[in-house]
């Protein structure tokens, strides 16, 4: 933006960036390291196994991410925010519970999916309500509603497990587009990242939230309705949730108090890796998108070669703790580069 | 704070949270005492007191952390990390003294906490994220260390497995532990430094670098603390149920927030007491023990504790409300 | 567990033992099991797998990854009878022999389903069990595992079919209750059923983590010998507390002999010499042979029922 | 004249991007006041911090009290004898007077090492009773006014018995009255030898208090001498490289209908019966000394706390906001006391600020934004208010305090407001700046825009306002016009001594 009379600032500003540089700070952007990461990890398990760079296997193991990749897309616009929802599990649980029950009583699938997402959005809108009208941090509210979301099933439920579905009902979760091997969930899950994506990147409440990020105080003043924002943002989960348990539901035709245990945090773990900033005000849906693919198939790969879960468990949660170490890592030798230029100077 | 006349004490005191929680407590023990009264006896009453002990000393420890502006939810797996490399030493060495076991999980607890502390004071990674992180690792590296295996009561000495049980002056030595954690911690929350640098840390970490207290110091002390607490629990705990197994502790984390959230303790850091978790504690425990003996079925009781959790989160924010509505809307617009 | 070598030799064929959890000292001994049987029959390999927590997604997942890469035979300890049914249908499609033993899946979700023993002889036995312990009478408790354990329900569903006996009139099952295989969770549970039935006079867990956890409750209620403690439990485990009196007499089924089985059913359903239907008698090494019967169930013995004079010998074992 | 306490030199300190001080020299002699001058932007806070430890610099030596010092954080500071009281308060909300006192350096019990509360509580009391504060050594420091907080800060950098007391921008929060009490307090420390460094905006206060100044200007060291020898156009000029124009700019009012008129409003434990009527073309001043109340009722007007009584009308039109969104609607724009925490959004560009509260009118249907659109408005409104940056696509947090001030300014101008509500709006911005944010209020008035200007300096007040109404602990004393506007008038108003009646009009 050179164009237009433009006052230089005080203080000695640093010269233009040299070519070097600017690819260095290019290598060094998150979305890109991802890529990287991927494209690594695709390597690795191609020369390790024969099983992985197969065109059916790849597809196939999808099954094993796209839900919880869905959930990652509006959790982004929560962390974003600043806030947090671990009660995302719970809804899932619930709003499956509610569709095992309802499908035992005959309910037609339009009905079911109608139904479960009904419910997720009011859980989602629960949330919100919560978290704005009692001034608690989300965290403090939604470890409680964790328990609530869960405990409903849990309480009706007990030993039961729901296992009467209607016919084709297993399509959503299961099965592929006609023809191809491409699963539906894969469809959707792009489908809806790309409307995510649009919305962030190019839509006046995507910059909104930005701006609430960073400083929620100054966009209440600038005119922006903050807490109806937080509350938007905490429905829209919980409706995701409910296509979440929908379709878990129907990937699994048997719904019991328990399902989706741990998502919370593996959730909470592809947005962070994804490169969205846990403070709020920083994050892109294109992170978020390669974190996931990067977090399901490095699992993929790990459990062609027989890892066992804990292991799993330690590479993931270790693969967390760097994506935000790393950032901070380049960030600080980033500054030092440019502290060593200007003393050169 | 200390020296002040009794009434303005009592004054402060009434209008703290510990205060709510007693007539909270005291409304909800009337019911179940009409119902089974033997609640009130006391073997139930030593029967609650013993299963909270290992989780007051786990609050405690997470009480640091939130206090200042921080979470730890790695807490359930250090427990079981600790607790299972206390119960595999004692399966090959049954030679060791039962407290000194005490003393190898507290000592593993602690490096554990360190590295969660190291993580967050100098790498800077937001603590959520940090023991986010190490929940899983903590837990992944006790089916290592294990491989998977169990170490069950026939294969722990009887004097490790006694430990716990044993009486002292009519109280079980794990409450006499309990007890002197909270004693310890309570001294040095009010009488040291390092245990009020930890409020200024949590109420504004910029003002308290201008002040000179390192907040990365502070930040690797309360995980330090967190971590060590949950050791300990940790080797009483394998020591209490006469066994560790890979899953023990699995959400222990969010009953020991829930105990500092219903304590009254501020999730904005800075603010809240140790006697008020201790509160906490015993509250959780009154409800979570009087659950089956008013015939609601154990599958509700997910449900219940949640509610009361929110019940207490609007509380402390009723009583907030209404004192600082005015610096509130200052500060937050 | 582990990386194994990929590039395993053509013509090895490669069966999974897929159990509920990690660490559980009983499926260890079914992987033994099924290691002595491949020993016998000669180019097959084994490997165990289990998810880190006893979930049915966690399975799933497992077994997503083994269509992928071809195995040949699964033998599933179930965490939920239906929620395998999709994918294990779906390996089935592959040309993957999927059967269960243990804790079954249901019909479609596998070709064959292998009981350690009938669900009803072992319902019975455990109030047998009881009875015997109590002189039959006083209040009796359950103390199961996860409330969705599809093996103990069935189980439970028997003992509550078994104590309908007029023999049993003077005893009473008050209550069941569930400690998610959890040591402090059963803890609490076991001590809270002690202090709710002042009359109660033995609790039975039909679950080694239950066992262990409520013996000890027992213990420290200083109640050993008013309360009786009974179920099924791994003799390794459970040695202390049978050699102190805590629990007199408890049962199982050789879990050895559970692996042993389930790989001979695989090998025969691998190179075809079975198909699974109903009535196909398929031999299985030193347990002589197994018969398919009604949907596919095949079943194994009674448990066995152990005791002060036989334990120390079976501890040894498993 | 003393000797040198503190010698700084050749001192040097880059921040990522931006040298921030550059061969600087400074001489503090014991017993003398010293002024450290200087644009927004010129170094000044910089520099206070490496003396207390909290940066380190990049190159330079620092001499204090013979001796080469280099702290490593402020506790070291505070050890060898320098304390300073920082531009950003620095409190502790939860805590009690005694313990934001003492945080650093708890009183322990020789004994036992255990706090001495006792002590530190007897201490804090005597201390509060010197600066004549009343306030309960015991009181949690969120229940304290946000003047009291700052003298708080004051009395805790005097507990210390520094040899040096830095004091950068004291006077900001502070009502005349403790002004007079700190500058008691500063003469006081003068006369038992201590050396103060006193940074400050405001000429009057240097003239007063000061004996020796140093200028900053873009972090490099222009000039030092003695305060009675020179003038305020001198030191301006040596400030800012030019001479300013002090004079307020002339504004012919053209005053035209009531456009907001405001009765009784009041708010619980804030202000109550606020009554005026707001003209279009009109400039209404807002004086009372800080925590008077301003910020609040025009908080309200915004719609940002709701009312508890009263009514507002707008055109002859009910008007009750429930949002800064409703009021924006009808035409309101606030420029907010705190431009770094209510005014800007400190991580995102310049172009992303000043577009915000216009988003939706520079969107496709308020929906999808239009990067074009957004880029020739800010271009526009940007370059009036002549903001000096890198660029708009830079951070805000990257600019001086005075050119962030210009952002958030562009940045409501766009709104093309009926009615423009500044709080504060030259609060610590330096000469040049404040001039230019005159010569804007009194264009925005002369295109006949209703203004309303909070101010707590009395000069700006009187010379920018055609009526101003003054408040006093949440009341309004006046409404004073034409005539009646006189520093004296004004000022007794403010401290609720309101014998003279002002008119209504
Ligand atoms: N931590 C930092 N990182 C980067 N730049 C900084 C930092 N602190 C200050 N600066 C920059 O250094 C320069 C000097 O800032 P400083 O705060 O010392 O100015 P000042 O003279 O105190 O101004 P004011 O009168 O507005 O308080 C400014 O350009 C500022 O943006
Ligand atoms: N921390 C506080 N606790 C309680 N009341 C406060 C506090 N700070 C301010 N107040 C009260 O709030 C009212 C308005 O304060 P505020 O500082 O916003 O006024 P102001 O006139 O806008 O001051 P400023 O000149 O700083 O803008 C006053 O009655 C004051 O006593
Ligand atoms: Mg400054
Ligand atoms: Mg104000």
């Amino acid at each position: 933006m050179s164009e237009g009379k433009q006052l230089v600032a005080k203080g000695r500003l640093i010269q233009e960036m040299s070519l070097k540089n600017r690819l260095i700070e290019l290598i060094t952007k998150w979305e890109v390291i991802l890529c990287i990461l991927l494209v690594v990890v695709v390597v690795f398990f191609s020369n390790m196994t024969p099983y992985f760079w197969d065109w059916f296997n790849l597809m196939n193991a999808t099954f094993q991410f796209s839900e919880k990749a869905i959930l990652a897309l509006p959790m982004i616009f929560i962390i974003m925010c600043g806030d947090i929802d671990i009660s995302i599990a719970s809804i899932v649980a619930l709003s499956g519970f509610v569709v095992g029950t309802a499908a035992e009583k005959g309910v037609g699938i339009p009905s079911l999916l109608l139904l479960s997402l009904l419910v997720g959005t009011v859980a989602g809108l629960i949330n919100g309500l919560l978290i704005t009208g009692l001034e608690m941090p989300a965290i403090a509210v939604t470890l409680a509603t964790q328990s609530i979301y869960r405990g409903i099933p849990t309480g009706v439920l007990g030993e039961h497990a729901c296992t009467q579905y209607p016919q084709g009902f297993g399509f959503f979760g299961q099965e592929f587009i006609p023809g191809t091997v491409i699963p539906f969930e894969l469809v959707l899950y792009l489908f809806i990242a790309a409307i995510f994506a649009f919305v962030l990147h190019k839509t006046t409440y995507g910059r909104r939230l930005y701006a609430i990020g960073n400083s929620a105080e100054t966009a209440k003043f600038s005119g922006i309705n903050v807490k109806r924002m937080r509350i938007i943002n905490f429905t829209l989960t919980g409706f995701f949730c409910g296509l979440g348990g929908f379709l878990l539901a129907s990937r699994i035709l048997s719904v019991r108090s328990n399902i989706a245990t741990g998502w919370d945090m593996e959730i909470i773990t592809l947005v962070v890796l994804g490169g969205v900033s846990i403070t709020g005000g920083r994050g892109t849906v294109i992170g978020v998108i390669l974190g996931s693919l990067l977090v399901g198939y490095l699992k993929f790969g790990m459990g062609l070669l027989k890892f066992s879960g804990t292991v799993m468990t330690i590479v993931v949660g270790s693969l967390l703790i760097i994506a935000v170490l790393l950032p901070r890592l380049l960030d600080l030798y980033k500054a030092n580069r440019k502290l060593r230029m200007q003393q050169r100077s | 704070m200390p020296n002040r006349s009794f009434q303005s004490v009592m004054k402060q005191a009434f209008a703290r949270r510990e205060a709510t929680l007693i007539v909270l407590l005291v409304l909800l023990l009337v019911p179940i005492t009409i119902r089974s009264p033997h609640f009130l006896s006391v073997k139930n009453i030593s029967t609650i007191l013993n299963d909270m002990a290992i989780l007051v000393i786990v609050s405690i420890g997470e009480f640091y952390v939130i206090l200042s502006n921080g979470i730890d939810l790695s807490v359930g797996s250090v427990i079981a990390f600790a607790g299972m490399a206390c119960g595999m030493l004692n399966e090959s060495h049954p030679e060791i003294p039962a407290p000194l076991l005490l003393l190898v999980g507290m000592g593993i607890g602690a490096i554990l906490g360190l590295v969660n502390g190291v993580l967050v004071a100098y790498g800077k990674i937001p603590p959520i994220i940090t023991t986010l992180g190490t929940v899983s690792i903590y837990r992944g590296m006790t089916f290592l260390l294990s491989k998977g295996t169990w170490v069950t009561a026939h294969e722990m000495s009887k004097s490790y497995i006694a430990l716990p049980r044993n009486t002292f002056l009519g109280i079980s030595v794990l409450l006499w532990i309990a007890f002197a954690v909270i004693a310890l911690f309570y001294y040095f929350s009010r009488y040291t430094r390092t245990g009020r640098e930890v409020y200024a840390i949590g109420g504004n970490a910029n003002a308290a670098k201008f002040v000179g207290v390192s907040e990365s110091r502070i930040r690797l002390v309360v995980f330090l603390v967190s971590g060590t607490l949950s050791g300990l629990a940790g080797a009483l705990w394998t020591a209490r149920y006469a066994s560790a197994v890979n899953e023990m502790a699995t959400g222990f984390e969010m009953q020991a927030v829930a105990a500092c959230v219903l304590g009254g303790v501020n999730f904005a850091g800075g603010a809240g007491g140790i006697i008020g978790v201790a509160m906490g504690t015993l509250f959780l425990g009154v409800v979570t023990n009087a659950l089956p003996v008013i015939y609601l079925s154990v599958f509700w009781q997910t449900f219940v504790q949640g509610f009361i959790v929110l019940i207490a989160l609007a509380l402390n924010t009723m009583s907030d409300q209404r004192k600082t509505r005015k610096l509130l809307a200052q500060r937050r617009g | 567990q582990g990386t194994k070598d990929q590039a395993a030799v053509k013509g090895e064929k490669e069966i999974v033992i897929l159990c509920k959890s990690m660490g559980n000292g009983f499926f260890d001994a079914v992987f033994k099991g099924s290691e002595e049987a491949v020993a016998e029959l000669g180019g097959i390999k084994t490997t165990y797998m289990a998810p880190s927590q006893a979930t049915a997604e966690g399975q799933i997942e497992i077994i997503e990854s083994l269509i992928a890469q071809r195995v040949d035979g699964i033998a599933i300890s179930a965490n939920d009878a239906d929620a395998l049914i999709p994918v294990a249908k779906k390996a089935m499609a592959a040309g993957i022999k999927v059967i269960s033993f243990d804790s079954g899946i249901n019909v479609g979700g596998r070709i064959v389903d292998l009981l350690p023993s009938n669900a009803e002889l072992i319902g019975r036995q455990q109030i047998q069990l009881a009875a015997d312990l109590t002189g039959m009478k006083g209040d009796i408790a359950v103390l199961s595992a996860s409330a969705q354990a599809t093996n103990q329900n069935l189980w439970i569903d028997w003992m509550k079919e078994e104590i309908k006996d007029a023999k049993y009139s003077n005893m009473k099952l008050v209550e069941v209750v569930y400690g998610d295989d959890a040591p402090d969770k059963s803890y609490r549970e076991a001590t809270s059923l002690m202090k709710k039935y002042p009359n109660l006079k033995a609790i039975i867990c039909p679950t080694t983590v239950g066992l262990l956890a409520t013996a000890q409750a027992v213990k420290d209620a200083g109640m050993t010998g008013k309360v009786e403690v009974t179920g099924l439990g791994l003799p390794s485990e459970m040695k202390g507390y049978i050699l102190d009196g805590t629990c007199r007499k408890m049962a199982l089924w050789n879990p050895i002999d559970l692996g042993y089985t389930s790989t001979y059913i695989l090998a025969a359903l691998m190179d075809g010499t079975s198909k699974g239907s109903v009535g196909e008698v398929i031999p299985a090494g030193r347990m002589k042979s197994v018969k398919v019967e009604k949907d596919g169930l095949i079943y194994m013995s009674t448990p066995y029922v152990f005791n002060k004079d036989n334990i120390e010998q079976y501890a040894a074992i498993f | 004249m003393q000797q040198a306490l503190l010698e700084v030199y050749n001192l040097t300190k880059i921040f990522p991007g931006i040298r921030a001080l550059d061969d600087v020299h400074l001489t503090v002699r014991s017993g003398e006041v010293h002024a450290l001058i200087g644009e927004n932007g010129a170094g000044k806070s910089t520099l206070v911090k490496i003396l207390t430890g909290v940066y380190t610099p990049t190159a330079g030596k620092l001499v204090f009290d013979g001796k080469e010092i280099a702290f490593k954080n402020a506790i070291e500071a505070q050890e060898a004898g320098i304390v300073a009281i920082h531009q950003e308060a620095s409190m502790f909300p939860e805590l009690s007077v005694t313990e934001n006192i003492y945080m650093g350096h708890h009183l322990r019990n020789p004994k036992n090492h255990k706090l001495d509360w006792k002590a530190m509580t007897e201490n804090t009391r005597q201390l509060l009773a010197q600066m004549q504060l009343d306030i309960d050594p015991d009181t949690l420091v969120k229940n304290l006014s946000v003047a009291k907080r700052h003298m708080v800060e004051i009395s805790k950098a005097l507990s210390l018995d520094a040899k040096l007391v830095i004091m950068d921008e004291p006077t900001s929060a502070l009502t005349e009255r403790e002004v007079e009490d700190l500058f008691r307090i500063v003469r006081d420390l003068k006369k038992k030898g201590k050396a103060i460094l006193f940074i400050s905006h405001k000429f009057e206060e240097i003239f007063e208090i000061c004996d020796y100044f140093t200028v900053l200007r873009d972090g490099q060291y222009i000039k030092e001498g003695l305060v009675k020898d020179s003038n305020e156009d001198e030191i301006i000029n040596m400030m800012i490289g030019r001479s300013i124009d002090q004079m307020y700019p002339q504004h012919n009012p053209n005053i035209g209908e009531v456009v907001l008129k405001v009765s009784n409003l009041s708010q619980l434990g804030a202000f109550k019966n606020i009554s005026f009527e707001l003209h279009r073309g009109e400039i209404l001043g807002f004086f009372g000394l800080v925590g008077a109340g301003r910020t609040e009722v025009v908080r309200t007007i915004f719609g940002i706390d709701g009312a508890m009584g009263g009514t507002m009308e707008i055109d002859g039109k009910p008007y009750a906001p429930r949002s800064p969104r409703d009021a924006m609607h009808y035409g309101l724009a606030l420029v907010p006391e705190d431009r770094q925490k209510q005014g800007l959004v400190l991580k995102m560009s310049l172009t992303q600020n000043i577009s915000l509260p216009v988003l939706d009118t520079l969107s496709w249907r308020k929906l999808i934004t239009r990067k074009k659109c957004e880029k020739t408005y800010v271009l526009e409104h940007g370059n009036q208010m002549e903001i000096k940056s890198a660029g708009y696509h830079v951070d805000a947090d990257t600019l001086s305090g005075g050119n962030q001030q210009k952002v958030v300014l562009a940045k409501w101008i766009g709104t093309d407001p009926k009615i423009l509500i500044l709080d504060e709006p030259t609060k610590g911005i330096d000469v040049a700046t404040k001039a230019a944010v005159h010569e804007f209020v009194c264009e925005m008035a002369s295109r006949g825009v209703a203004v309303i200007l909070i101010s707590s300096e009395l000069p700006e007040v009187i010379g920018m306002a055609d009526r101003i109404l003054v408040m006093h602990e949440g009341c309004q004393t006046a409404i004073l016009a034409n005539k009646e506007i006189t520093a004296e008038n004004v000022m007794r108003c403010a401290i609720g001594n309101v014998q003279t009646e002002g008119s209504n009009a």
